[in-house]
């Protein structure tokens, strides 16, 4: 029992447009699992819409720390990484459209370069990630920004409040890599039900589902690239 | 969701409007345009998702309402916390904010 | 529970299959609700043990049946299991999975395997808190204020944070559930003006847990990121601010005591209709009013925090709207009040829980005005005044109107009639002792005596002793239920279709129904509550 | 307080028997053996509006009262006696500005305004005085502030009524409310601690303070005489009223906010400096407004007026 709600209408045991008992027709079943996800979708705005409450008062609070924390994220790999994501989100929706159309294996190879995007994307974040635990700016013990603080003399900053801009980074970035690696795992499964061509012109929702659901996930790096890598590159 | 299909010419122009403009966002924010550099940045941002989400997530063409009125309703839910909370953050003894 | 032995040769949810996996893996909602009111019911028992154990302890004023300790363990637990497994869960999750698609003419809820998920969330979650409780327990109080919940204790906060996170999983899902149900599944002709009450209180409600549970979910989390890598969010000494803490808490946990009452307010409207035998007066209004609750129970939450150290202005403005989201809750005892109005009443179990539903909740619903009042909540809050308030709505509100419905759907849910007059007198117990148990506290309260004290000056102990003395007589009047619905499943008459000649779709289908609820969809095409079109139950064994 | 809270109470108690009667005599009038059939009665639009008009214009009155009181709650007049609170797990320590420290006891003079600066050390407390009808949160990490006015002589409960762990419940004491002559008799007897200004200037010699911050402004450090209260301009260019919690932030966090025209080279004070130590200097800053009484001379610092 998968319990991601991001696939929802389950495909049961047989073939053919799946039309599970309890719905009068299969149009009302779409339109039901699209609104699923769509309310799905909103309780993950409020998801990270906590988060993003905590980041603009702290933001409004400390701007110096966040500034020069921002500066010391490297800001070629930020881009590279929504490049990335919107790359996978090019594949996702030519993905959608081959399954309506219902090409099989132009769908499959789209499923597959949406995931390797996806790994990319991980891997880019990875990267950045080792780069900071080597730079000790990973809040907790180890904690000291004495280099960025060398860096940018002409802001002051507090060492305890630039914890709060990394431990925010983390956590944000963190929880988006977390949705990403479910993004990917749901995918995987999406890309095998496709290759056992599960998915014709009448029936392809969790396709949608899953296509919408990616869309969310790099629509939060959209807003998430900005916020946290370009708060103040002023020279 | 609704039997749109969009083309695939649609599809890569938008996405290379939003490749550009994720070029264009990181170069922005290296001219210093006082305030604005933030509202810049937050407007390329809210752009870019709105374009995500009228056209790859078929929003634009659906003939479903209530999928516009669950977006709009989670943003203004959203924006509720961000304000109200604001009002006491903005409020507070030594005003910390502009 | 072993589903028992029924004589009726009609196959109906019941005895369709038999078996453990045909319980554990079902998909049939009515099933779901079922067991919902297995889990529901012993998290209920576990919660109202520790209160019990609250009410011994504060029978003197030195603290001599628990070190302090456990004291606060005890309230925090009792704190918590109520809330986050009892009160939020108990009517969407139980009346609310059996009854909607049912009131609303369709087969299932839109996405049944997503409702069992729902559930064992649910159970995953509870195991979960039991385990954290059982080695240790939690004692920062239910609502774990950073930096006590962060910095300076080492309960397993994570632990409960974590059961609290899954559980509320639980509750978006089942929220999620019932939004799509209502908007997608409504029989050909039931129009939203036409909807029950009840559905109308629901959907309300799942507006609120879809909305408003996942900035708790995000809260703990951060707390829990906090206490393991000893960040600094919350935690002022390392830069964070405690009161950001208290914002994004409180913009859930406010919403979250209209998710407890709303649907009971939905089962009461349902009961009051049905046995003054009349449409509910303005309609439209009692409707708009639960969407109103809801939406403006999400401007309010920092009338929490008027002490806690915001700003002058917000106070203000968070003090008015409290105001503001006190009107649909009166117009909703105005209306209950004049359904009554020309009715033709009969006084049955159900019917005297709404009527003390109604009761408690004005009283409860009055003296949250004084505490949305900025003079007087400097005074009273943090104090029993509070713990008063919120219990007259919670057990007097919810907790009635939980007890009501399932008196008045009991012959639904099992084809069984309760001992009606066992029923009554559980109902006049839990009113008198409730009011014994929670309205001394309203004048200790004022008196000033703070909550979560486990010693408090001697001049505070008449009205505690009062307090406990209600406390157990309340005991008694919940366990009855426990009871005589037990001994119903075997030893009940057979109810029939309609017992209580109530207007609704629920009512149409076979008691207990099949488990595709309607043979064919039904076709709507009277309104609401068309009670001059019902005739009124022939025997008057319920109605004296 | 009470007289609002008096009418709160008449009201609720006339909405509660007036509903309860109405529910009670329907129910007797309209039982179902003298009332076989109901009258369908749909609703009235001018009911509704009526109950839904009335109560809000009730509330909205309760709401301006009540705010009225909070407003005079929550502004301390100018020229109250200021007594320092640090809350401690379990414990208050209070700190007198004439000099005397007192754990988990408040002596205080009858008609005079007294303005309590709260802060905790550890988690949050809440200085909660039943009898005066007041409470206000102490959260650690920044100052805040109650004031009242004692009238009546006696000794009144002290509570802490925000949980902060195991002995929550005895964190309690006593306000000694006392007559003016008694009140000084028991200053003198308090034992000779020297006035919190005296303690704080020694705390503020000892931590090398004057090295930076001279007197005629020439030091890298701004003066400080008169600072307390009067607006300061900041690097960024905001404008800032130097309140208790700016004096408090800018020797803890010195980088949050760099007065314009100084370098930030001020040394991190947090966890250097203990609570009451906090205060004294807090005390002492705020003594340099008065003329000079005190041994510092305190001059007028270039562009700033003192308020006074």
């Amino acid at each position: 029992m998968r319990d991601s709600p991001a696939v929802v209408a389950q495909a049961p045991e047989h073939h053919g447009p799946e039309l599970l008992h309890h719905f009068a027709r299969a149009e009302q079943q779409r339109d039901s699992a699209a609104l699923g996800m769509w309310l799905f979708l909103a309780t993950e705005i409020m998801f990270f819409g906590g988060m993003f409450c905590a980041y603009l008062i702290y933001r409004l609070w400390y701007f110096n720390e966040f500034a020069v924390g921002s500066r010391s994220l490297d800001i070629y790999m930020g881009t590279a990484n929504t490049v990335v994501l919107i790359c996978s989100s090019l594949t996702v929706a030519m993905g959608v459209r081959a399954a309506q159309l219902g090409k099989r294996r132009l769908l499959v190879v789209l499923l597959l370069l949406t995931i390797l995007f996806g790994a990319a994307f991980l891997g880019v974040k990875a990267i950045e990630w080792h780069e900071k635990y080597e730079k000790h700016h990973i809040p907790g013990a180890s904690f000291n920004v004495s280099d960025l603080m060398r860096e940018n003399p002409q802001m002051p900053i507090d060492q305890n409040h630039e914890q709060i801009y990394f431990s925010l980074y983390f956590a944000m970035t963190g929880l988006h890599a977390l949705h990403m690696v479910v993004g990917i795992g749901i995918f995987v499964v999406l890309t095998w039900y496709a290759w056992r061509g599960r998915y014709t012109p009448e029936y392809h929702t969790p396709i949608e589902l899953g296509g919408l659901y990616w869309h969310f996930v790099d629509v939060v790096w959209i807003y998430l690239f900005p916020l946290l890598y370009l708060i103040d590159r002023r020279r | 969701m609704t039997v749109h299909i969009s083309s695939n010419k649609l599809n890569v122009t938008i996405w290379i409007t939003l490749m550009c403009l994720t070029v264009i966002t990181a170069t922005v924010s290296f001219i210093d345009l006082g305030p604005f550099n933030t509202i810049v940045a937050l407007a390329i941002a809210t752009f870019k998702a709105l374009l995500v989400v009228l056209f790859f997530m078929h929003v634009k063409y659906s003939s479903e309402k209530l999928t516009k009125v669950v977006i709009l309703s989670s943003l203004f839910w959203l924006l509720l916390l961000l304000v109200l909370s604001l009002a006491d953050y903005s409020t507070r003894g030594n005003v910390r904010i502009m | 529970m072993a589903t028992a032995v029924l004589t009726g040769e009609r196959e109906n949810y019941l005895n369709k299959e038999y078996g453990i996996s045909s319980w554990l893996l079902t998909t049939d909602h009515k099933r779901i609700a079922l067991l919902y009111l297995m889990s529901v019911t012993l998290f209920f028992f576990v919660g109202g043990f520790f209160a019990l154990l609250i009410r011994l302890e504060l029978l003197t004023p030195a603290g001599d049946l628990l070190l302090a300790d456990t004291y606060n363990k005890v309230f925090t637990m009792h704190g918590m299991v109520m809330v986050f497994f009892f009160l939020i869960p108990v009517v969407p999750a139980v009346l609310g999975n059996f009854l909607v698609p049912l009131m609303i003419g369709a087969k299932d809820l839109a996405f049944p395997r997503i409702n069992l998920l729902s559930w064992y969330l649910y159970v995953i979650g509870g195991l979960i808190f039991i385990h954290c409780m059982m080695t240790g327990g939690v004692d920062t109080g239910w609502t774990f204020y950073t930096p006590f919940s962060t910095a300076f204790t080492n309960t397993k906060i994570v632990e409960a944070g974590l059961a609290v996170f899954v559980a509320g999983f639980s509750s978006i899902l089942t929220g999620l559930n019932f939004i799509v149900t209502i908007h997608r599944m409504r029989a050909p002709g039931l129009t939203w003006s036409r909807l029950p009450l009840f559905i109308w209180a629901h959907y309300a409600t799942a507006l609120i847990m879809i909305l408003g549970t996942p900035v708790v979910a995000v809260t703990i989390l951060l707390v829990a990121v906090e206490r393991v890598f000893h960040l600094g969010i919350f935690n002022p000494a390392l830069g964070g601010d405690p009161l950001l803490f208290q914002h994004l808490f409180w913009f859930y946990s406010h919403p979250a005591v209209y998710i407890m009452i709303l649907p009971s307010m939905g089962i009461v409207s349902e009961i009051i209709a049905c046995f003054s035998r009349k449409r509910i007066f303005g309609y439209e209004f009692v409707a708009m009013s639960s969407i109103g609750i809801a939406v403006l129970g999400f401007l309010v939450w920092a009338h929490h925090m008027f002490v806690a150290g915001i700003s002058l202005y917000s106070a203000l403005v968070f003090s008015a709207l409290s105001y503001l989201v006190a009107v649909p809750s009166a117009v909703k005892v105005f209306n209950w009040t004049a359904t009554l109005y020309k009715g033709s009443i009969s006084y049955t179990t159900p019917m005297i829980y709404a009527l003390g539903f109604l009761g408690l909740f004005t009283m409860g619903g009055l003296t949250g005005l004084f505490l949305a009042c900025l003079g007087i909540d400097v005074h009273v809050t943090d104090t029993y005044f509070v713990v008063a308030h919120f219990h007259y709505i919670m057990v007097g509100g919810v907790l009635m109107g939980y007890l009501g419905g399932v008196h008045f759907w009991w012959p639904k849910m099992t084809g069984r009639l309760y001992p009606e007059g066992w029923g009554r007198v559980s109902a006049v117990l839990v009113f008198t002792g409730f009011n014994l148990t929670f309205f001394p506290q309203f004048i200790l309260g004022y008196a000033g005596m703070p909550r979560r004290y486990w010693q408090y000056p001697p001049e505070f102990q008449v009205l505690n002793v009062l307090s406990t003395a209600g406390s157990t007589v309340l005991a008694v009047g919940y366990v009855l239920p426990m009871i005589y619905f037990l001994w119903s499943l075997r030893y009940g008459k057979i109810a029939d279709d309609n017992p209580w000649g109530a207007a609704g779709l629920e009512w149409k289908t076979s008691s207990p129904p099949t488990t595709f609820n309607f043979d064919q969809t039904p076709e709507v095409t009277w309104e609401a509550y068309n009670y001059d079109q019902i005739p009124a139950p022939a025997e008057v064994s319920f109605a004296r | 307080m009470d007289a609002l809270y008096i009418f709160l109470v008449l009201l609720s108690a006339l909405m509660c028997t007036l509903i309860f009667l109405t529910v009670i005599v329907f129910a007797i009038r309209y039982r179902r053996n003298r009332q076989p059939h109901a009258e369908p009665i749909h609703g009235s639009l001018v009911l509704e509006v009526t109950w839904s008009v009335i109560p809000l214009a009730i509330f909205l009155a309760v709401f301006v009262w009540g705010g009225v009181i909070y407003f005079q709650e929550r502004t301390p007049p100018q020229n109250a006696t200021e007594v320092y609170v640090v809350a401690k797990q379990w414990m208050w320590k209070l700190q007198h500005q004439e000099g005397p420290r007192e754990i988990n006891q408040l002596h205080v003079p009858t008609g005079r305004n007294v303005k309590l600066i709260m802060t905790s050390q550890d988690v949050i407390h809440s200085f909660y005085v039943p009898a005066f009808r007041l409470k206000q949160d102490v959260l650690p990490g920044r100052y805040t502030t109650l004031w009242f006015r004692a009238t009546k002589p006696g000794t009144y409960h002290l509570f802490c009524a925000e949980y902060c762990g195991t002995m929550h419940s005895g964190m309690g004491g006593d306000i000694v409310v006392m007559e003016p002559t008694q009140y000084q008799a028991w200053v003198q007897t308090g034992g000779s601690f020297g006035s919190l200004a005296a303690n704080g200037e020694a705390v503020f010699q000892q931590l090398g303070c004057p090295t930076c911050h001279r007197p005629e402004a020439q030091g890298r450090g701004p003066s400080l005489a008169g600072v307390y209260g009067s607006p300061v301009q900041l690097e960024d260019g905001r404008v800032v009223t130097a309140d208790e919690n700016y004096i408090r932030e800018s020797i803890l966090a010195p980088n949050a906010k760099i007065v314009s025209g100084f370098k930030p080279i001020m040394p991190v004070f947090q966890g250097l400096v203990s609570e009451e130590d906090l205060n004294a200097l807090v005390a002492y800053i705020k003594s340099l407004n008065q003329p000079p009484s005190g041994p510092a001379v305190s001059t007028l610092a270039p562009g700033m007026q003192p308020q006074k």
